[in-house]
């Protein structure tokens, strides 16, 4: 009995050292974690910049994943097409983190240690990445968050950014619209139960009180809900002046469906969830005419980066970019421009190359810079459809609204 | 490092691994919802240290009699119903915890809660020390089981599993010991639940939901219900799979359905579990014991 | 509104009746908690779907999903389930998981994790009556649901085989003994079961215009609240069970909001049901 | 007399399954419940048992109102039972089968049921059940391994390592062959030595007149005889009542 025992722990203990010896190999020489961080050649011999991604490439999430991690190789090979930066390559490290915050801490580990990237981008949502992000902070390896919108994840520390709103920003930017633009009064929320959810209601709800609208009911349903009937039904008998409606694209899409059927014509203010131009629009097909939403790329942009990459990634994989794909490639982009700033591949410059980003001009607007909480500073896109194509609508940049929380 | 968080990955998923073992290994009462325990157990660390600074030694204490207390309810409330009944009924709380945990603003709601660093003696523990405190943790979760299989309390256990009316007729009162079983397979799920906190730093309702259930049991069954060496065997096979096949990324989720489907088609014991081909390798090799405890 | 709510609520009723039949039907021969039945949810859909752009004929396209699907249940059934009938309950409980995310995941690889649309013209309009609409897809649901409904409780108790489902689901081995051809029986209970479940996950991608790898995940559990409360394995009582779990979420969500998950609200009916009637509402009196 | 139930009666839904039955068991004695199918034996016996608890009527042991108890509170006070159809712990080795039976008087306590089960005495005092059913060759085998006649003596060994003052016995030869059946018997005899007493329900007619000292006989829920086997045998309404249905 006794000898069980020990061959039971002896096994574990034979786990362990298999393991650590896995991680081991992969880094002989380095026993202290994240001491040093020169830039080392790469064993082909040629010297490339490591950046590492994750995403939900598996798991509920899959589609937003793979909307990631498509706009993150497209981002990598543009760099590199036009000659890397500092004259090296950018390598990409990318990992599935299956929706899962474990997953996403230990793809942290192995990126900071073993693989040792200058820097990482997260295309994931706010549970991974918020849990991950203090791994990043401690290795000092710096991390842009794509389009997660809770308002810890830069709480982390100083190596830590957002490339997307903060929540509260575009529900005030809503709020904005809401009111002044569309002439509501009377609003009805609908707002799907998550981090995300939440913050951007918070902001709406703060906003539109100031503007002098009134919220009369806020409802919410659980990510993955198909069925609005019941709450568009009494959403009906209230009669609002508009439904601020706060979902990803899959429940969104329903909603919009669900109220043709119930023949409600109110209308409906969006928010950057449903910017999925395969999983909205795609399903939605026409009948989503004259809504309107908050996101952060215009599609009506002249500028040469927002048409370069809508037209780059149309002719890649064979539809239009969404707002998850778009952001993923800007943090990408601003990442190469903060290398390019500091001129060094080194996770410290990297980070200090972050801070000195000024009047950037990335695919979801022009960036004015990224404040000390590591929170971009940039303006609001207001989109519509039209004629079953989304055109801009209105820009929201009073920096009384899109100033985002920073470090006091 | 890598190395180390996959290791208090796994440490973490072995002890829920064996936490319901007892429960539905040892005791054959159906959990399906371990995870809620799990939550149970890192949700009152996250209030417990997050919004009142309790240290980690209470916290740890607090966070698995909770997890173990609310267990016992349930084995309480669970005595009126069995097999099937008992395993849908397991789920059904395990998404009633979740939403509560989701909707109640005390939990954090729907953004999570933050727990702060582990700090022993005023040091910060960092992953290795984590590691270790896992370690023993797992260590006495499989003394403690190492005990129990060998006492009273196992033999009864065990006899409920495999006919209750007969163990009734021999003095064992079922009831008892089968919301005994709950109260401790739960009461280790709050102490995982509860390192897993300080671990991740931030949880969400999500983390605990049925699927997190479902890998828990999974982990054990696929090792070997009722061993001890199973559950762990399980945890490490199925907790290393998504990183072993990180090569293969986009298709671990079908790497992983096949594993389980392989498994219980032909080894549905487990793999270190009676009757397995592991299991008579060593029966063959080792020599008869008495198995007599001086 | 109050009856715009009750259309509301029978349609998702309806949904919900056919989705969990498929699983009751395994459960009531098997024992088993089938949860890879919502994955032929999931198949169902997009074989539908692909059968109807390749015909444009939806009555087509809903009879081959059916057959289709339920081969693969019968597949399923032969390879898989009735080598582990005399295992633990657990045993197969877990492999049906592993079946489920398998075909999940399988559906994602060959299809692409993003929506796809499934829009199928139907050849009549919906009702407008004063101040309740009924669109055409629900039309459709409701009445596709209820034709094999209809169908199913006719082969059950006016049919020789439906007979020999009867005494097979009271007790294999006593039908076995009255010289019932179990083989049979479990093969019709797999071919329907599955195709049920795939014919709803259809009906669900025409009536939401949507299908996606990931549609099975809700019905995987849900479907298991409502043939508990339907009293496990009893087709009459899961068709009422899920009529009120549909009529009380909608009356909850309609009148009050959902102060919980929609589908919280089916387990704590559950829970508290369990409570007081541990063998389900509609538990017939030998169970 | 150790045993005795008074004017029991059970009914399930509208269903009487037993009317006023009164039985007596004497110490040391062998006492046979006996009817056609249906009588409502396995009711009685489960009465007794605590599976269920009486509509009406009282169970009294040693004196002591019983009624009502659970199976394992009646257990411990010393009446054992076995099952008719075999309840032997098949995932358990024999001799951990036996174990089970030795822990009684450990389960209540919390910090007993900790106790180490296998202590060397412990395991020599259920190797004498063990060998006393002559199961010894078996003692390290897996209960669900074991032929039916040999599970039957293990459920036996079983029941009397919790060394009862009452045995009772569901039905015991169901199934087992002649020559079984016969050792059964033997056995029976033997255990009868050892002062305890028994009650069995038997549907094998042959079997019950052989091994009991005395037999009730119960049909639709009620006694309709009580005697030795000769005065049974002889009695017309108990020949009535398993020929009857001839007719």
């Amino acid at each position: 009995m006794e000898k069980r025992l020990f061959s039971v722990i002896s096994l574990l203990l034979i786990a362990l050292m298999v393991m650590s010896g896995c991680s081991g190999n992969q880094q002989p020489q380095q026993t202290q974690s994240s001491g040093q961080q020169e830039q080392q050649p790469s064993p082909s011999g040629e010297e490339t910049i490591k950046i590492g991604f994750f995403a939900p490439v598996t798991g509920p999430a899959a589609a937003d994943g793979e909307s990631a991690l498509n706009s993150a190789k497209l981002a990598v090979e543009t760099i590199n097409n036009a000659g890397g930066i500092l004259g090296k390559k950018i390598e990409l490290v990318d990992y599935d983190d299956n929706f899962k915050a474990e997953q996403a801490v230990s793809i942290a580990q192995k990126l900071t240690t073993s693989d040792k990237v200058v820097a990482v981008v997260s295309g994931s949502y706010s549970n991974p990445t918020r849990a991950a992000a203090p791994v990043y902070q401690q290795a000092k390896i710096p991390m842009v968050s794509a389009y997660a919108e809770h308002p810890d994840i830069t709480k982390a520390g100083d190596y830590i950014f957002r490339q997307s709103f903060v929540g509260p920003i575009q529900g005030r930017a809503g709020a904005e619209v809401a009111v002044k633009k569309l002439g509501a009064k009377k609003i009805a929320v609908l707002q799907v139960d998550n981090d995300f959810g939440a913050s951007l209601v918070e902001g709406f709800k703060e906003r539109v009180a100031k503007l002098g609208g009134e919220v009369i009911s806020v409802d919410t349903f659980q990510l993955g809900e198909k069925e609005f009937t019941p709450l568009l039904t009494k959403i009906k008998n209230e009669n609002p002046d508009l439904i601020y409606m706060v979902a990803y694209a899959v429940e969104g899409s329903q909603i919009v469906r669900q109220m043709k059927q119930l023949n409600m014509t109110v209308q409906l203010l969006g928010t950057e969830g449903i910017d999925a131009t395969k999983e909205f629009f795609g399903v939605l097909g026409k009948d989503v005419e004259g809504l309107v939403f908050t996101t952060n790329l215009n599609r009506d942009d002249t500028r040469k980066v927002t048409q370069d990459y809508i037209k780059n990634y149309t002719e890649k994989y064979g539809f239009a970019p969404d707002m998850v794909g778009a952001s993923v490639y800007d943090s990408f982009m601003v990442l190469a421009e903060a290398i390019k700033l500091s001129g060094q591949a080194t996770p410290d410059a990297i980070k200090d190359g972050m801070y000195k980003i000024h009047d950037f001009d990335a695919v979801t607007g022009v960036i004015t810079s990224y404040n000390k909480l590591g929170e971009v500073i940039k303006p609001v896109q207001v989109q519509t459809v039209k004629n079953g194509e989304i055109h801009f609508f209105d820009e929201i940049t009073d920096m009384e609204i899109i100033a985002p929380p920073d470090i006091q | 490092m890598y190395g180390i968080v996959v290791a208090i990955n796994v440490g973490i998923f072995a002890i829920l691994a064996l936490s319901v073992n007892i429960i539905t290994g040892y005791a054959g009462q159906p959990n399906l919802g371990q995870a809620s325990f799990f939550g149970i157990g890192a949700y009152t660390t996250a209030i417990l240290a997050g919004k009142y600074g309790v240290g980690f030694l209470p916290s740890l204490i607090i966070s698995g009699f909770i997890a173990g207390i609310v267990g016992l309810l349930l084995g309480l409330a669970s005595l009126r119903v069995r097999d099937d009944f008992l395993a849908i009924t397991t789920i059904g709380f395990n998404f009633v915890v979740v939403a509560i945990f989701q909707y109640v603003p005390f939990f954090g709601a729907s953004m999570g809660l933050s727990i702060p660093p582990l700090k022993l003696f005023g040091y910060p523990v960092g992953y290795v020390g984590l590691f270790i405190i896992i370690l023993l943790l797992m260590l006495l979760v499989i003394l403690f089981t190492k005990r129990m299989e060998r006492s009273w309390i196992g033999i009864a256990l065990v006899s409920i599993r495999n006919n209750e009316e007969a163990a009734e007729s021999l003095g064992i009162d079922t009831r008892k010991f089968k919301v005994i079983s709950f109260g401790i397979g739960t009461l280790i799920a709050g102490f995982a639940g509860s390192v897993y906190a300080y671990y991740m730093g931030f949880i969400m309702s999500y983390n605990f939901q049925f699927m997190t259930s479902i890998t828990i049991l999974s982990m054990a069954v696929v090792g070997g219900l009722g061993t001890i060496a199973g559950p762990i065997i399980g945890a490490i096979v199925l907790g290393l799979a998504p990183e072993i096949f990180r090569f293969v990324s986009d298709y671990r989720l079908l790497i992983y359905g096949a594993i389980l489907i392989l498994m219980m088609s032909f080894q549905p014991q487990g793999l270190v579990g009676d009757g397995s081909i592991f299991a008579n390798i060593v029966r063959k090799l080792r020599p008869k014991t008495s198995g007599v405890d001086q | 509104m109050f009856l715009q709510q009750l259309v509301n609520s029978i349609v998702i009723g309806s949904v919900y009746a056919l989705t969990a039949m498929g699983a009751t039907l395994v459960y009531g021969i098997l024992r088993v908690l089938d949860i890879a039945n919502a994955g032929a949810y999931a198949v169902g859909a997009y074989i539908g779907m692909a059968i109807y752009a390749l015909t444009g004929n939806l009555f087509v396209s809903l009879i081959a999903t059916l057959i289709i699907s339920g081969a693969i249940g019968i597949c399923l059934e032969k390879f898989i389930y009735l080598r582990l009938l005399d295992k633990p309950s657990i045993v197969p409980l877990i492999t049906s998981i592993g079946v489920f995310i398998f075909i999940e995941d399988l559906l994602r690889l060959l299809n692409g994790p993003y929506a796809k649309r499934f829009p199928a013209k139907l050849p009549f309009s919906g009702i407008q009556l004063s101040s309740v609409s009924i669109p055409a897809t629900w039309i459709l649901v409701m009445v596709v649901t209820a034709v094999l409904l209809f169908i199913l409780w006719y082969i059950l108790y006016h049919t020789r085989i439906g007979l020999a489902w009867r005494a097979t689901a009271q007790d294999m081995e006593t039908a076995k003994a009255m010289g019932v051809n179990i083989n049979l029986v479990v093969a019709l209970n797999f071919l329907l079961g599955y195709g049920f479940a795939a014919v709803a996950g259809s009906l669900i991608g025409i009536m939401y215009n949507s299908i996606s790898p990931t549609m099975g995940d809700t019905p995987a559990y849900k479907m298991l609240a409502i043939i508990v409360l339907g009293g496990l394995g009893n087709p009459v009582g899961t068709v009422l069970a899920a009529l009120i779990i549909g009529l009380v979420e909608t009356f909850l969500g309609g009148y009050i909001g959902f102060f919980l998950p929609r589908d919280a609200i089916a387990f704590v009916a559950l829970i508290i049901m369990l409570l007081i009637r541990p063998k389900g509402l509609f538990a017939s009196n030998n169970a | 007399m150790i045993l005795q139930g008074k004017d029991i009666e059970k009914s399930f839904g509208g269903l009487k399954a037993l009317n006023g039955v009164s039985f007596e068991l004497g110490n040391n004695e062998v006492l046979g419940i006996i009817g056609p199918n249906g009588a409502g034996k396995s009711t009685l016996f489960n009465i007794i048992c605590g599976v269920y608890s009486p509509t009406k009527g009282s169970i009294h042991f040693e004196g002591k109102n019983i009624t009502g108890l659970k199976p394992h509170d009646i257990a411990r006070l010393g009446i054992a039972r076995t099952f008719q159809i075999a309840h032997a712990f098949r995932d358990m080795t024999v001799l951990d089968n036996i174990l089970t039976a030795l822990g009684i008087d450990e389960y209540n306590g919390i910090v007993s049921m900790f106790k180490l089960a296998k202590k060397s005495d412990t395991v020599e005092s259920a190797m004498s059940y063990i060998e006393l059913l002559d199961l010894k060759d078996a003692a390290n085998k897996k209960a669900g391994e074991l032929s039916l006649g040999m599970m039957r003596r293990l459920e036996i060994a079983r029941a009397l390592a919790l060394r009862p003052k009452v045995l009772m016995l569901d039905e015991p030869c169901a199934g087992l062959s002649y020559d079984d059946a016969d050792e059964f018997i033997n056995l029976i005899s033997m255990l009868k030595g050892q002062k305890i007493s028994i009650m069995m329900v038997e549907h094998n007619m042959n079997v019950a007149m052989r091994a009991c000292d005395r037999l009730v006989v119960l049909n639709f829920g009620e006694k309709i005889a009580e005697g030795t086997p000769n005065e049974i045998q002889n009695d017309p309404l108990v020949i009535e009542a398993y020929l009857g249905k001839e007719e």
